[in-house]
């Protein structure tokens, strides 16, 4: 089972860091890059310091692989799912955001319109956001493994 | 009859002080300064009691502004009774304080709170002994799930003075 | 009652806790481990900048939701409206001071208390306030801002501040107002000095960031970036100067927590209503005063006769002269005026850098007043400095580019 | 071996040894005392804060009560 | 102020100085420049002199001193004259300069003189439907009435609304006045590129309304609301899902 997970979050980890520098290469290169539902973000807040952030939550990712059982091998893959679920969540924060507002026709967006903003294409964090869920799986599993020790003991 | 909430900060003293004092709730800047504390009222007993949610002190000689402030209101109320709020994973360092405050004189009883971080931590604690060497109530609570805050309330309100000297004679036999 | 000494306490616990207390095997739990990652600074920085973009995502979505989606519409087609129709005395000097100029087509170009002093306190202040003291106070609650002060206390205690000053720091992208009334958190009268001068000078307030989004959207990053350099020299020079020693941090680093509702509601509610009892007369006043001094022709008066020194000193057109000068006291305003003078996009980075440096709004010159005269006295000295070194070497800088 | 605070190395474990007078009063409140076992958590680049732990409890001490603190290294 | 800490503001000022370079340097406009392969029969207009010209899009842009690639206009009025032709006259009869005039409600000066090259000056009427100025462009500004001074027949034609994108105008407005950011701007730039291209590449009766030939209706990329639909509910569903499982461990604590 540690095999598994581990090269599931090398994966994870690699794919992450190639968001990453992707992102910043993009930014720097000045124009958008989209391939039908991915969109690389190239201004430089999202592209330029988000960028950066899902970079480190790559390097994370690959830092917390080794020996992954080992509760600070954990933290750190734990944190490299922490940063991701930071900028996706307020991707689509940032898209509820925008998607209630009507602009100047009418107070409140039209059905159509609200649904739109939340159509393709997307940031690549939130590709990586469901990858990252798996996390709480393991530590779930874990909790249940000390519950069951506890148990064994008494 | 008054009640101070003291203790180290971060020790849930502020979750308590909601669940003892309900809504009508006060929030007032300690003048001069930015530090603000919460004031309340409960009933007791048929009795209105009035509670104060003391700024978070490690000690009653202060290191920051804060500190200066929650010493200054226990200074204040001089026949208050002090509801001392300690992180029960980190009894010792609690235990400092509740010392300072018997030794100024003051009515104190001593909430164990953040008892399940305790317990995760395997720290035992035998509630019963410490009660009879401090001879101040003790009650283990945990205040988001609200257990043990009834019996802290009920007991709190019969605590009396104690002397230090006496602590030391208990604790050697 | 006999005081015990520390000592004597101390061994009245260890043969107390001897008694009552016995310490199973202690296990590392996943929360302590990520307490551990977020304070080491190899681990701690990278999380640090994650949690300060979370910041400001959340404060942009947040605040663009309110005020774009919703408050300019209400007070540009619905308050301003009214407020044209039913106010009486179309051309008389109070309409001017109330309503502001009656040909405007939206709230920010009025200028009147009731328009643009509410617009701007409700419309673009409050949004910004509530979302910062939302996430202030979660990160207080969770137990994570003790760590970012470790962290950035190596930077901040360069320049004589402790890690604790991240907390004015921030709350001043709010709003300069509160974040005066944050450095009481600081120990000795020095800090509070240094923190609310290079504060109220370097950090440019909410309303005004929303602005430059609107005037100079392409180089506002490069603003930004230029006025933090301004906040960390000019701190650096002021910690040298002035005699003193910054006290060192002792802190508890406490571990993580579930922020409850409850507790994060009554602080959000308290912090932003003490807020609005100081902040919003001081903004109303501040509207009265500059369309007082507007009317009176004092601006215009002020203008000309430092306009030579603007334009030779600072490179600017001289029209701007009258912005800069009305900046003094309303900064958002100033900054919307001048997008409306023709300039290069060189000189408009100088004028809103200059717009940026002076204090943003007469409320914060009266927060810094209740701090103590000789505080302000002092401050007001720093900026009139920083306003000539700073503000000439960005014009010194566009002509060593030749683009002057 | 006798050291400072701030000389201790990355998750080394000590016991405190001595205190300086003005500073005993402040740290004794956050558990740091004569006799304790203390363990240093991180140390920060350029002169930054040291965080140790006792009891179980973090503390972060600026550099100079670092230095002002002597522990005796197991 | 020991050694270090003056090589420590040196180092910060010159990161200040070098981050000025990058504001420096002007944006590129980011439109496209190469055109796609087009296929375009010349206009057939006979000049007074009854000479048949033979006028390519090339000679168009041309003779009015421009790029093909630099203008909007030019594809458009020389698609709109040439349909107009197409519909007014039939198989190998073909239009004398002065004898079909047009009116057209376009200030752009691609427009003016496209129209003046192809039909003489004084053929060619401006008329700037009310509520668009040179800032503010809206649909109305793409229509035109061609008229055959010989036979009164008259052809009234306007651009479909598919062939400029959704809020194509707006984003005109804004990046004119100044007011859009860096990302606007190039997607204004990319907008423009592709609605130029269309004028080259697609069917007259893509192109123009009233135009009997063939019309399969052109599926513009219509907003995606299916995607945007699957999207909110899967994310509805998550959130749901995320407070059961909440709810169940603070049940089981």
């Amino acid at each position: 089972m540690k095999r598994l997970s581990s090269i599931y979050f090398g994966i994870l980890g690699v794919i992450a860091l190639a968001f990453g520098i992707a992102d910043l290469l993009v930014t720097i290169g000045g124009s958008g890059l989209s391939f039908g539902i991915l969109e690389i973000p190239c201004d430089a807040f999202r592209g330029g310091w988000g960028g950066l952030i899902i970079l480190s939550a790559g390097l994370f990712y690959l830092a917390g692989i080794k020996n992954i059982s080992e509760i600070h091998q954990i933290s750190k893959v734990m944190m490299g799912s922490i940063l991701i679920w930071i900028i996706a969540g307020l991707d689509i924060f940032a898209m509820i955001t925008e998607s209630i507002p009507g602009g100047d026709r009418s107070w409140f967006n039209t059905l159509e319109g609200f649904l739109e903003t939340y159509a393709p294409p997307y940031a690549p964090a939130i590709f990586l956001l469901p990858f990252s869920l798996v996390v709480f799986y393991y530590i779930l599993k874990k909790e249940r493994n000390i519950l069951k020790k506890e148990k064994d003991e008494e | 009859m008054k009640i101070l909430l003291m203790g180290h900060p971060n020790v849930g003293k502020s979750v308590l002080f909601n669940r003892l004092t309900g809504a009508n709730v006060i929030e007032s800047n300690y003048p001069g300064t930015t530090i603000d504390y919460t004031k309340g009222y409960m009933r007791v007993g048929g009795e209105e009691v009035e509670v104060i949610d003391v700024p978070g002190t490690f000690s009653l000689d202060p290191k920051d502004k804060a500190e200066e402030v929650a010493v200054k209101m226990l200074h204040e109320s001089r026949d208050a009774t002090v509801i001392c709020v300690i992180d029960a994973s980190k009894i010792e360092r609690g235990l400092y304080l509740v010392l300072e405050i018997i030794e100024e004189g003051y009515p104190v009883a001593i909430a164990l709170n953040m008892w399940d971080v305790a317990e995760d931590k395997n720290i035992k604690i035998d509630v019963v002994n410490l009660e009879r060497i401090l001879g101040v109530p003790v009650v283990s609570t945990t205040a988001i799930s609200g257990e043990g805050i009834k019996e802290l309330v009920s007991r709190s309100r019969g605590t009396a003075q104690v002397e230090v000297d006496d602590i030391f004679e208990r604790v050697e036999d | 009652m006999t005081k015990l000494g520390v000592d004597e306490r101390w061994d009245l616990i260890d043969k107390i806790s001897k008694k009552t207390v016995t310490f199973g095997e202690y296990k590392h739990t996943l929360k302590d481990a990520i307490g551990e990652l977020t304070v080491k600074p190899l681990t701690g920085i990278p999380i640090a900048i994650a949690v300060l973009y979370g910041f400001w995502s959340f404060f942009s979505s947040f605040a663009g939701f309110f005020t774009d989606g919703f408050f300019v519409k209400l007070f540009d087609e619905h308050w301003l409206l009214w407020l044209q129709e039913i106010f009486p005395g179309k051309e008389s000097w109070l309409y001017y001071i109330f309503v502001g100029d009656p040909s405007a087509t939206n709230c920010f170009e009025a200028f009147g208390v009731l328009t643009s002093g509410f617009f701007v306190a409700i419309g673009v202040v409050l949004p910004a306030i509530v979302a910062f003291y939302l996430i202030l106070t979660l990160l207080e609650d969770s137990g994570y801002l003790p760590r970012l002060a470790v962290l950035i206390d190596t930077i901040l205690h360069r320049i004589g501040l402790h890690g604790y000053a991240i907390v004015p720091t921030i709350l001043s992208l709010g709003c300069n107002v509160p974040a005066v009334a944050a450095t009481r958190i600081l120990e000795t009268r020095k800090e509070r000095f240094i923190m609310m001068t290079i504060l109220a000078i370097f950090i440019p307030c909410g309303a005004q960031l929303g602005i430059m989004k609107e005037v100079i959207p392409d180089t506002m990053g490069f603003v930004i970036f230029y006025l933090f350099m301004g906040y960390l020299i000019f701190g650096f020079i002021l910690n040298k100067i002035i005699p003193g020693k910054t006290p060192e941090m002792l802190i508890d680093v406490p571990p993580y927590q579930m922020p409850t509702a409850q507790n994060v509601g009554r602080k959000l509610w308290m912090r932003t209503s003490s807020f609005f009892k100081v902040a919003l007369p001081f903004v109303l006043l501040g509207c009265v005063i500059v369309n007082v001094l507007y009317l009176t022709g004092f601006i215009a008066w002020m203008g000309d006769i430092l306009s030579p020194l603007f334009i030779g000193w600072f490179g600017v057109p001289s029209e701007t002269a009258g912005p800069l000068i009305a900046a003094f006291l309303r900064k958002d305003l100033a900054v919307a005026q001048l997008s409306a003078i023709e300039m290069t996009k060189y000189q408009m980075i100088s004028a809103v850098v200059l717009v940026s440096i002076y204090f943003p709004c007469v409320a914060t010159f009266a927060m810094m007043l209740r701090e103590g005269w000789k505080e302000l006295l002092g401050s007001i000295a720093v900026l009139a400095v920083v306003v000539t070194l700073y503000g000439g070497l960005l014009h010194l800088i566009w002509i060593l580019l030749g683009v002057a | 071996m006798e050291k400072r605070i701030s000389e201790m190395d990355h998750n080394e474990e000590a016991i405190v040894k001595s205190i300086d007078e003005d500073l005993k009063l402040k740290v004794a409140g956050m558990g740091i005392r004569v006799g304790k076992n203390l363990k240093m958590i991180t140390k920060h680049p350029m002169k930054g804060p040291v965080v140790v732990s006792v009891d179980g409890a973090n503390t972060s001490l600026g550099l100079g009560v670092a230095d002002k603190i002597i522990v005796e290294v197991k | 102020m020991n050694r270090r800490n003056i090589f420590l503001v040196l180092v910060l000022m010159s990161f200040c100085i070098a981050s000025f370079a990058a504001v420096i340097e002007a944006t590129p406009d980011g439109v496209r420049e190469e055109l796609p392969e087009y296929k375009l029969e010349p206009i057939l207009i006979y000049d007074e002199g009854r000479d048949l010209l033979k006028i390519t899009i090339e000679d168009l842009a041309e003779s009015t001193g421009e790029e093909l690639w630099e203008c909007v206009c030019r594809p458009c009025s020389f698609r709109v004259t040439k349909t107009a032709i197409s519909q007014l006259y039939e198989g190998e009869e073909h239009p004398t300069q002065g004898e079909l005039k047009v009116i057209y409600h376009h200030p752009s000066g691609g427009h003016r003189l496209s129209f003046n090259y192809l039909l003489t000056e004084d053929c060619c009427t401006l008329e700037m439907p009310a509520g668009t100025s040179r800032k503010k462009f809206t649909m109305e500004n793409y229509c035109y009435e061609f008229i055959r001074t010989d036979t009164g027949e008259i052809f009234k034609t306007r651009v479909k609304a598919q062939v400029f994108p959704e809020g194509f105008f707006v984003l005109r407005e804004k990046v004119k006045s100044e007011m859009a950011t860096p990302d606007e701007k190039a997607e204004f730039a990319k907008q423009w590129s592709d609605t130029r291209d269309k004028f080259l590449v697609m069917n007259s009766y893509d192109l123009f309304e009233g135009v009997e030939e063939a019309e399969e209706e052109a599926e513009e990329e219509a907003p995606n609301v299916v995607g945007g639909a699957t999207f909110f509910s899967i994310l509805v569903a998550g959130l749901i899902l995320l407070l059961i499982m909440m709810y169940i461990r603070r049940k089981a604590r």
